[in-house]
């Protein structure tokens, strides 16, 4: 069970190490969308500051979900999609390990980027290490349930912006705790409470997503 | 050891076959035929478990699939259309992922003979990309090499590969069916078939 | 409660609030009913043409 | 009695026996519905006094309520379906899902709009970001989300599978985003839109629940008349269906 989880962690991580431009792409997405905000809002540190967790939060979002349909339309196109389906192994755990390995290429990228963001944006250092430390906890979630909704509209025609429309408000929770932890804790308010709720939705969906996934992925298969 | 009764299949609201009966035991081939649309391939993902049937039930040594669900999966090889090899990964990448996959990893060595012995000697470790259509399907056809499985479900297998790797593939199942395993197939192309018992099963009216 | 129908019409200045809620409440479900009417007309009309037609 | 036995249910979930079964009781829950309608105005607008403060415009409540009620129930309901087809593999209920799917979509839509015409007068906006109503505007993207994954697929058995697996993902958000939406409201302390604000006379709530129910009703009679459209459309090849359109039938 273990060496097939292994396995596909391993297989994900060098398919990607293949195609390096792809996961730039998520990477450089995230950074774009943040550098407009001081385009569209002005330059002013107060305010830029005091939307910067919204906006990087937000912008998380994007990214990831945009890179979700990654994780099963090729495989589902040259069919190893399929051989995972007939694998011995529970497809739950193979898609769990694919969800992992598509958060380590996604969102982690996004924890390390949000620092730099972060002082773009003129926040000041704690809320900045606290802003990452929330991507850390949240960006799981995102992939988690995004997998879902890339199982569910696996091709499908108009599939992306299908995906969004599924998976966003299933996003909102997330956006709320993540973003809600700096301005917590910037009001003084204290951010642990954000945190461990953050932390209990991204375990609750790493217990129910691999299943949900792998049972949206039977249906698209049928 | 295969059983099933009362198979059918719906496609859209559309019923491509119903009632279909079918049994296979150790050392027999399955020769599925019908015309293009007939449903044989619903009917052999069927039996692979990956479409559900709208009626009737499938059962492997007395058991539904449906209860043994990975159990059955441990003993089943499952080659169609798409070959499920990856196109960045090489041949010997391609083999040991889906062997670990399939339950039983393989050392490097044993990747290597596979392939060899399934005609890619120098191209092993080549991205499945450079390979041509015939040689991409080698390397799906390396798994029944190496597998441990007991029933082989293959669709088309024969297609785009010239003959002395049809020869080769037609051996292979030879001693698949002779060590006691089960082969299902569909094919539109001549191929000698295997000296042990082979069965017939036809979707819709006769070519 | 109301002394006139105008004032009824009027419901004390907020006519507009009330009567556009309400006015557009049951103007959706007015249409919902005449979509959901044709939509059965309209699958029965094409079953029963395409019937005809194999017959002949 | 033959409702409680397991054959009467299982019978009646063939689409062929239901399809006259709903035929013959959509009129009367349309008929309910009227009557219903008919008195909760007649209370609402007649029987009601003004209220002290609000004065009048306060009377949109008796209908934004009862539709956002009906709203989340009808949400529930519909996943309720949607996930007693996918599991028993019903076809009829998957049918009856997204037959209900554009009603209650219909409904959230109205809650937000008697929402925000009520909220003018009374908080001085259109919207307000209150717990409840952006809960009820993320109830539309479900509802939305829900129809569009339908329409997408083609094929109608994977389409019915793909959204009731979606509604299930759905049920097991509400109670999440409903508390992180709470939550993020009280943190920002924004307006609470509530009905505390009223001194709720006995009559207030009568003209409420009677309106609830009419929608309740309404919602069953619409439903069960698309859900006969479905049946239709997806047994189109069946010998009955064919029967019964060159029959001209109802």
């Amino acid at each position: 069970m273990i060496e097939a989880m292994r396995w596909m962690l391993w297989r994900e991580i060098a398919l990607a190490m293949r195609r390096k431009t792809e996961v730039l792409t998520t990477l450089f997405f995230f950074i774009i969308v943040v550098s407009l905000f001081p385009l569209g809002v002005g330059p002013e540190k107060e305010t830029l500051s005091q939307i910067a967790p919204g906006v990087l939060w937000v912008a998380a979002l994007l990214a990831s979900m945009l890179s979700l349909n990654r994780l099963y339309a090729e495989d589902y196109l040259d069919g190893t999609l399929e051989q995972f389906l007939l694998g011995a192994q529970p497809l739950a755990l193979l898609v769990f390990s694919k969800i992992l390995a598509h958060w380590l290429l996604t969102g982690l990228p996004l924890v390390l980027m949000s620092p730099v963001l972060g002082m773009q944006l003129g926040l000041d250092v704690d809320s900045i290490l606290l802003m990452a430390l929330t991507l850390l906890i949240g960006t799981p979630a995102l992939s988690l349930i995004g997998s879902v909704g890339a199982g569910l509209t696996l091709g499908v025609r108009g599939g992306g912006v299908l995906l969004a429309l599924l998976v966003l408000p299933l996003y909102i929770p997330v956006l709320i705790f993540g973003s809600g932890a700096v301005d917590a804790a910037r009001t003084g308010v204290g951010a642990d409470a954000h945190l461990s709720i953050l932390g209990a939705i991204s375990v609750l969906a790493a217990l129910l997503a691999p299943w949900a996934s792998a049972a949206a992925l039977r249906i698209s298969l049928d | 050891m295969l059983k099933a009764a009362g198979l059918e299949c719906m496609r859209g609201d559309r019923i491509l076959f119903s009632n279909v009966k079918l049994e296979l035991d150790a050392g027999e081939l399955l020769h599925v035929k019908g015309l293009n649309g007939s449903g044989k391939t619903s009917l052999i993902r069927m039996l692979c478990g990956l479409v559900m049937p709208n009626a009737g039930e499938i059962f492997w040594g007395g058991e539904s699939i449906s209860d043994l669900k990975e159990d059955y999966l441990a003993n089943l090889l499952y080659i169609g259309h798409h070959l499920g090899v990856k196109a960045e990964l090489t041949g010997l990448e391609n083999l040991k992922i889906n062997a670990a996959l399939g339950g039983h990893p393989i050392s490097e060595d044993q990747a290597w003979d596979a392939l060899e012995k399934i005609g890619l000697r120098g191209r092993e470790d080549l991205p499945a990309k450079v390979l041509s259509q015939g040689q991409k399907r080698r390397v799906a056809l390396a798994r029944m090499l190496v597998t441990k499985a007991k029933l082989w479900i293959l669709d088309e297998p024969f297609t785009a590969l010239d003959v002395d790797a049809v020869k080769m593939l037609e051996g292979v199942l030879n001693d698949h069916l002779h060590q006691g395993g089960m082969v299902i197939l569909t094919t539109h192309q001549a191929y000698t078939p295997p000296k042990t018992t082979v069965k017939y099963l036809q979707l819709g009216e006769a070519t | 409660m109301w002394n006139s129908a105008s004032d009824f019409f009027a419901m004390g200045g907020y006519a507009f609030y009330v009567w556009g809620s309400y006015g557009v409440v049951f103007l959706f479900f007015a249409m919902e009913i005449a979509l959901v009417i044709r939509r059965k007309r309209t699958i029965l009309q094409r079953i029963a043409r395409i019937a005809r037609m194999n017959r002949e | 009695m033959q409702i409680f036995t397991k054959a009467f249910w299982l019978q009646l979930s063939s689409p062929k026996v239901f399809y006259p079964v709903a035929g013959k009781l959509a009129p009367w829950f349309a008929i309910a519905a009227a009557i219903l309608f008919v008195i909760g105005l007649y209370v609402g607008f007649f029987v009601a006094p003004p209220d002290y403060q609000q004065k009048d415009s306060y009377r949109i409540m008796f209908i934004h309520v009862p539709l956002a009620w009906m709203a989340m129930f009808v949400y529930i309901v519909m996943c309720g379906y949607a996930a007693i087809g996918l599991i028993w593999k019903t076809r009829l209920s998957t049918m009856m899902a997204s037959a209900l799917a554009p009603t209650g979509a219909m409904l959230t839509f109205l809650g937000l709009w008697t929402g925000a015409l009520w909220g003018k007068p009374t908080w001085g906006a259109y919207w307000v970001w209150d717990a409840r109503l952006t809960s009820f505007l993320i109830l539309l993207f479900l509802y939305m989300g829900y129809m569009a994954l339908e329409n997408a697929i083609d094929d109608p058995q994977r389409a019915s599978r793909a959204s009731a697996l979606l509604g299930l993902v759905g049920i097991v958000n509400i109670p999440i985003i409903y508390f992180s939406v709470k939550w993020w409201n009280t943190l920002h302390q924004g307006m609470s839109v509530s009905t505390s604000g009223i001194s709720m006379e006995p009559s207030m709530k009568i003209a409420m629940f009677t309106l609830a129910f009419a929608v309740w009703f309404y919602t069953i009679a619409i439903a069960l008349t698309r859900v006969r459209s479905i049946i239709l459309e997806r047994e189109r090849h069946a010998a009955w269906v064919v029967d019964l359109a060159k029959a001209g039938g109802r």
